[in-house]
């Protein structure tokens, strides 16, 4: 096979292109939509047009093999045309009602998990973790997996009081939308960078390296024409490290995973919170992050508990207050959770009505 | 035949209901040496509860200064065929429909010249390749540009937009968020293949205020569908819902944020002039609810991950314009935006932290807005501020 | 008369020397009160006991012929007992009910003005001014005066609805409670402040007064042996010359008052707020400042139309929304309204959720 | 007889129905020569639109580092009698309760030695004595001390403590603010008098969150009386309230910002676990509505005025402490406090911009209090935070 001829900057192909025929007749022009179980719901357009919509579960991790069975089930059941939502869900988009019940069947058998639509669960927005990045202070999908797996009924069937948003970062850069998600893990430190001042000056460029301190606790070490860290004012956050591989900071026995929770990007009834420090640290218990899965559910369990129908994990708090949630989760309050960063002092308490 | 290896701790994750990464990637395993050893690598990693990936070099296409990843191994000598390890990124269609025969053809190719694993989408929204080698790259490229896809962003460029399935399948989209995301695409191909900027640059499109792409929270330039104009209410369709057990008073007029609904049993009104459009009451009762009159976006900036001044939302800068193809006052603005950008931000300064150093004024006059109490939650506090000669002789 | 035996570190004298038999008689076992007129009140015990309080305004700079003749009508009907409130108005307290019509006459006879009880306008909290201090931007007493002139029926009769708390202060410095009122007017510079190279070495430290610059716009010459402003970086806000006298800000033609509104320091219903800037410049104009009692009514009056009753202007113009506020004002909004100090992007709007 | 001065601008300001303070400056001025020149160089200053004062020298009494503010004219040529103007601070009663046997007295000795204008009171609660010359303050001093009066406090020292009217005369003060005033202004006579702080430190004690001494926005250290127990309620008088005009549901339970009030027409009922005590039901109701159970204080720091990194407002540090004389628990940890600020703070550095730039944990820690939920209305956003060793080990 001869290498084909390279084109560039020729952008991705128009969308249109890709959309169902039913989608190009109504596009523009949907009327509403009925949810019709965890992973089945219809859209109806103004001129009767329906389109179905069936949802599976996805790793987001995918062998071309899957990709391939899933291009196989889309041929069979819906002329071929697949989506993948912003939560990296498959989308089955079905424009003949009697494709549904035979596409769920066999979804069913090969194992697919249909579900995520509605006041549910839906997909955990994740990052590379040990699988692809050097920056990783836990692994991404490993926790996926595993919190997925024990909150798999409420993806598939049970409900919550509204959707929870549940992401993973495995690290302080938060490529998923950790700091504005319901429930959210991130990956952190707890050591100093270690550095190594041999490489240093071939590797690393010292400004940048500076300026990318949000303490400002780097400094220039001119005698040993390298870097000086001081340790007081070091938060452990790993962002020199991102500019300056001579600055490794991943450390086995400390390195672990925050939880962060109540954040939100929607507008409905609040507007778009930022997630907040539920637990500053557990430590990194791989397979299956046995402490991590068990608060998970037991923040989920409070929150279905205790929220009013369509309010978020963010608002249910808000209106009880965070010293209800830290006494209703048993989870316990330090002094990590207390801010000391650029807006602090805007998170104190300036009013004496708090509960007891 | 790639080399198999004992995955005892991996091989814990294949059980449970939630389909599992650990499974694709034995999959792979069974067809390639790269995702042989990424397996093998990984186990080590659960094993040593640390990553044993090392900082990227510079590698990519001919032309190109971004769209791919480069990565290698801390242990190659464990793990040669993952010595190196790249990520290429492919600009994925607006909304991520796909056809049945793109999909094989990418995985011909991936199985091909990768490691035959892929994620279905990248956070950023990219077709992500996970796992090749250097010189594999040039080849990669060449096949997916000749059919008709390109590469996607890295680096200090434009990243690759995206934005919710909008009109293609939602009754709320005020605006043609497929066609937008497809066009500001094209629109920027430079700026997206040959970093230029201070730091990277993310655009997220979304039909409503509901924000199914999470724009609002990691775009410096989520642009949000709005509209002004009166909710139609259907009262028939309201009675449906009283009928079918919605508690309207409770669950839609008790929280609508500006409490501007009133709900008496018979009929539901709404006070517009002072509803906030957040889209709580449509979204529960669609069959009932309907903005009218003018769409168009509100367009927020800003908003990024939390490095280096804690973590941001976008927040408004325009709070209506109207997007009609080919979106041209839109483009325009970015480009002035960019400008401003490009001559005072620093290495690695985001726009957003750039407006929040030198403050929104000079930002604002740049680009040519108004000042207007929609883009303030509230004034300022401290009667602190700069004055031009300009307003001093007004 | 020879001079008396002077005491150190005696402290002020005992509080239960001043309260008058009544009070401490039923000191801690107060039942309720009722408002009986603007500038009426009664107090009752659990015993049964009451106390009235007639409270009249003060232009808190008292002269002592003014204070004598309080004290006079104190030991007539009071038994010698007066007070002063935190808002300084003086408070007449009686004991015995057959007294208070007298006491009301008497003061009404003098010119006393009596009011400002329940939901009313209080006195303004406020500062030296041109008075007698060298900070002064504008002069405290005279904005008082126009202002509760002009307002003065609400002081007395009018209700607002709810209590409606007004500071003045003369400089950013904020030598009142400008900060957290629900109106208030702050005098303030619009100039850079000029330099004295001469003087300074003698008059200055020059590290405090680097270090009292907010913005850091200040840094030393020492060609000069003085100090250099960088234009660009100063905001005028004249912290620089509290440390320092060479560094005069003062000017008759740029100075002026700003409003801010909103701000309140009781927990009521909502926490504690800071005042927001409303209009941030209006042109000193003595003896009576027009502009400004225009202004500071308009905002009263759009107030006392739309807010709900027990609402205090920030509870009313965070219900209706700051858009709101400027629109029914008519108030234009400027640059200036737009935070750039140090938790600016905690105001920036962040959610697509406003009024148009 | 003092000299007379033409006042065209102040007489302006003798018009209009407020008290005004010209006239008390013209009485003055009829009396001293001191008021007279004041109210002359105030007239130049309306005139010239800005102050003729100029910086004050460190002017004072014997022994003492604080309690007068000296003051100068830029224009002694033309007002001599201004040449000095400083004022004297006298340590108000709590509460600012008088007699007229000392009012009387008071104004004698000022009309001897001062210039017979005064502030009743200053912001910070002073009785101010509105200028004099250096050469009186000691005779000044002399007066009052042997009179059983003491000097109020000025500069990098504690500034003269104040409190609302509380049990004296007030129905819902929850803590003794009258003797919790005095007895820290006795204990602490040193700190007030020799000035020894980075700064100043300003101390308001109230009641009730009404907060009538606008504590939490003005002092460093704000004591907020509050109870731990139920809200008694007598229905009999919500029912004379209802019957007299009161809407409960609108103007209470609407209004009540924790939402944990119920009527239905009948009877009212709180949820008091879920009380904030925020006042607003029980100022409204006052006959019908009662705290009890535990009686204490919320102690809170760090109010102050905008400079230099913006106002702030006090914030929790220990959300319940008994008040019961003599507060030692109270004084100890305000030493406390002090000990950490005099060894950390920079010069002219309030307290609480000093917990601000070294964060909360280093105070709270020093000073023995543990991080509850009560400090925060919510945790932190961004994961970045310190760990000890001792936490590590943990
Ligand atoms: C398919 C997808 C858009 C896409 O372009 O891919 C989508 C589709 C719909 N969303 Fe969404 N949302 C999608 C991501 C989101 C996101 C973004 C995210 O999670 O990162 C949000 C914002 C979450 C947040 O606020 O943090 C989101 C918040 C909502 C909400 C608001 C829920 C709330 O009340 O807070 C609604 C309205 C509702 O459920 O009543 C909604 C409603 C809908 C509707 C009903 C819109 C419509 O009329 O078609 C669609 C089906 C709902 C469902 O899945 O239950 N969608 N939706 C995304 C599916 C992700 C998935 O696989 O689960
Ligand atoms: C692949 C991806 C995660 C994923 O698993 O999906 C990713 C992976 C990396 N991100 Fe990211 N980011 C990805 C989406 C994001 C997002 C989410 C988004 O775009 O919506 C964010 C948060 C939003 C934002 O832009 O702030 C994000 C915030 C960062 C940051 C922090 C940027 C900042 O301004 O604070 C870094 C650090 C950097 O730029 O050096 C970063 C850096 C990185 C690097 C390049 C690591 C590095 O330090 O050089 C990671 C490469 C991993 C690897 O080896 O594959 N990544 N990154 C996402 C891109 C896939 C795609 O193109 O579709
Ligand atoms: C006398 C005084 C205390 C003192 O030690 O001197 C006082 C006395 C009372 N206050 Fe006050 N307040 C006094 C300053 C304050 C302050 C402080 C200030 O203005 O700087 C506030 C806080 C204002 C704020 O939040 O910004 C204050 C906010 C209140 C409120 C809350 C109003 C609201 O709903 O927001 C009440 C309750 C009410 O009116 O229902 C109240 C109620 C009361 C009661 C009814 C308390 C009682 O049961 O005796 C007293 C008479 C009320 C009246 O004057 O209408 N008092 N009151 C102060 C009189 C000042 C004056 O001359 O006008
Ligand atoms: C007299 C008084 C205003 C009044 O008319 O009532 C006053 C007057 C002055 N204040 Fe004040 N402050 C007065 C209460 C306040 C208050 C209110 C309070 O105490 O409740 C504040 C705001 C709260 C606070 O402490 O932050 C206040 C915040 C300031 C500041 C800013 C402090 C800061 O940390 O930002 C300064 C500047 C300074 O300390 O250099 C200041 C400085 C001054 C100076 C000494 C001017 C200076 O820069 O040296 C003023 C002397 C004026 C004069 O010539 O008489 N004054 N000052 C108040 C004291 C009277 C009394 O003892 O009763
Ligand atoms: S969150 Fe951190 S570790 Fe994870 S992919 Fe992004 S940069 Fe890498
Ligand atoms: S880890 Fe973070 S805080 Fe520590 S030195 Fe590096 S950048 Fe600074
Ligand atoms: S953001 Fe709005 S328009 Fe887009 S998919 Fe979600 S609900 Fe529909
Ligand atoms: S869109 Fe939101 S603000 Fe507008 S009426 Fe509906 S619930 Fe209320
Ligand atoms: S506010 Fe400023 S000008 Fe007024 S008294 Fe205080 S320091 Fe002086
Ligand atoms: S006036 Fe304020 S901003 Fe300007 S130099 Fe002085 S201290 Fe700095
Ligand atoms: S603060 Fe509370 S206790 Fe003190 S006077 Fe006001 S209402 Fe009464
Ligand atoms: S005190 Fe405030 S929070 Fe408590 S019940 Fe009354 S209104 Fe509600």
């Amino acid at each position: 096979m001869a290498a084909p001829q390279r084109r560039t900057d020729i952008g991705p192909p128009h969308y249109k292109d890709f959309l169902p025929p039913v989608i190009q007749k109504n596009y523009g022009s949907w009327k509403y939509h009925e949810v019709i179980s965890g992973g089945t719901m219809v859209h109806v357009s103004n001129s009767g047009d329906k389109i179905w919509t069936v949802r599976v579960a996805s790793p987001r991790l995918l062998s071309t093999d899957t990709i391939r069975d899933m291009a196989d089930i889309a041929e069979k059941y819906c002329g071929g045309y697949i989506r993948f939502t912003t939560r990296n869900n498959a989308e089955f988009l079905v424009s003949d009602e009697k494709n549904i019940e035979p596409l769920q069947k066999e979804l069913k058998q090969k194992g697919y998990l249909s579900g995520g639509i509605g006041s549910r669960i839906s997909n955990i927005v994740h990052t590379q973790g040990w699988v692809h990045c050097h920056s990783a202070a836990t692994d991404a999908s490993g926790l996926v997996k595993v919190i997925m797996d024990d909150l798999a009924d409420y993806f598939t069937t049970k409900e919550t009081p509204n959707k929870v948003r549940i992401a993973v970062a495995c690290c302080t850069n938060m490529c998923g939308a950790v700091h504005c998600s319901d429930i959210a893990l991130v990956g952190i430190h707890r050591k100093v960078p270690r550095i190594d001042h041999d490489s240093i000056k071939n590797t690393c460029e010292v400004p940048s390296t500076i300026s990318a301190c949000p303490t400002g606790a780097i400094s220039p070490d001119p005698a040993k024409k390298s870097l000086k860290i001081n340790d007081d004012k070091c938060m452990y956050c790993g962002n020199c490290y991102s500019v300056c591989p001579s600055l490794p900071i991943s450390d086995p026995v400390n390195d672990g995973v925050a939880i962060v929770v109540g954040g939100k990007v929607g507008s409905l009834r609040s507007n778009p919170k930022f997630s907040k420090l539920a637990v500053p640290y557990i430590p990194n218990n791989p397979p299956r992050w046995p402490e991590v899965t068990t608060i998970v559910r037991k923040i989920l369990d409070t929150y279905i508990a205790g929220a009013k129908k369509h309010e978020r994990v963010g608002e249910w708090i808000e209106r009880i207050g965070w010293e209800k949630f830290f006494e209703l989760t048993g989870l316990p309050f330090t002094f990590q959770h207390i801010d000391d960063f650029t807006i602090a002092r805007e998170t104190f308490r300036t009013a004496s009505t708090f509960k007891w | 035949m790639p080399k198999k290896y004992d995955t005892p701790m991996l091989d814990e994750l294949e059980k449970g209901q939630f389909p599992s990464f650990v499974t694709e990637m034995k999959k792979a395993a069974a067809k390639t040496d790269m995702a042989a050893d990424a397996l093998g690598q990984l186990e080590r990693c659960f094993k040593d509860k640390k990553t044993h990936w090392k900082h990227g070099g510079i590698v990519g296409v001919r032309g190109y200064g971004g769209g791919v990843i480069g990565r290698y191994s801390d242990i190659p000598q464990d793990f040669p065929n993952v010595a190196h390890f790249h990520t290429v990124r492919i600009n994925s269609t607006s909304a991520y429909f796909y056809t049945s025969k793109f999909l094989k053809e990418m995985c011909d190719i991936w199985d091909k010249y990768g490691s035959g694993l892929t994620n279905l989408h990248g956070s950023t929204g990219d077709l992500v390749l996970l796992g090749t080698k250097t010189e594999q790259l040039e080849s990669i490229f060449a096949e997916f540009s000749s059919r008709g896809w390109d590469l996607g962003g890295s680096g200090s460029a434009l990243r690759t937009p995206s934005c919710c399935v909008g009109p293609a399948r939602c009754e709320w989209a005020n605006i043609d968020t497929l066609d937008i995301n497809y066009s500001i695409t094209q629109e920027f191909q430079d700026e997206m293949h040959r970093p230029a900027f201070p730091y990277k640059f993310k655009f997220k499109t979304v039909g409503c205020a509901v924000d199914c792409n999470a724009s609002i929270a990691r775009a410096d330039c989520s642009i949000i569908g709005t509209w002004k104009g009166k909710i139609a209410i259907d009262q028939a369709e309201v009675a449906n819902y009283a009928k079918k057990g919605l508690n309207i008073a409770d669950e839609i007029v008790g929280m609508c944020p500006s409490k501007c609904m009133n709900y008496d049993d018979k009929a539901l009104k709404i006070d517009d002039a002072n509803c906030v459009r957040c889209m709580h009451c449509i979204a529960k009762m669609t069959k009932a609810l309907k903005p009218t009159g003018e769409k168009g976006a509100t367009i927020l900036i800003g908003s990024k991950a939390p490095f280096v001044i804690g973590a941001t939302l976008s927040w408004v800068i325009v709070p209506f314009i109207k997007m009609d193809a080919p979106y041209t006052e839109l483009k325009d603005l970015v480009r002035k935006m960019w400008e401003w950008w490009d001559e005072h931000g620093k290495n690695r300064e985001r726009i957003g932290e750039l407006i929040i150093r030198r403050g929104m004024r000079e930002f604002l006059e740049y680009i040519g807005i108004d000042p207007v109490p929609q883009q303030v939650k509230e004034p300022r506090r401290d009667p602190f501020y700069f004055w031009t000669e300009a307003d001093l002789q007004k």
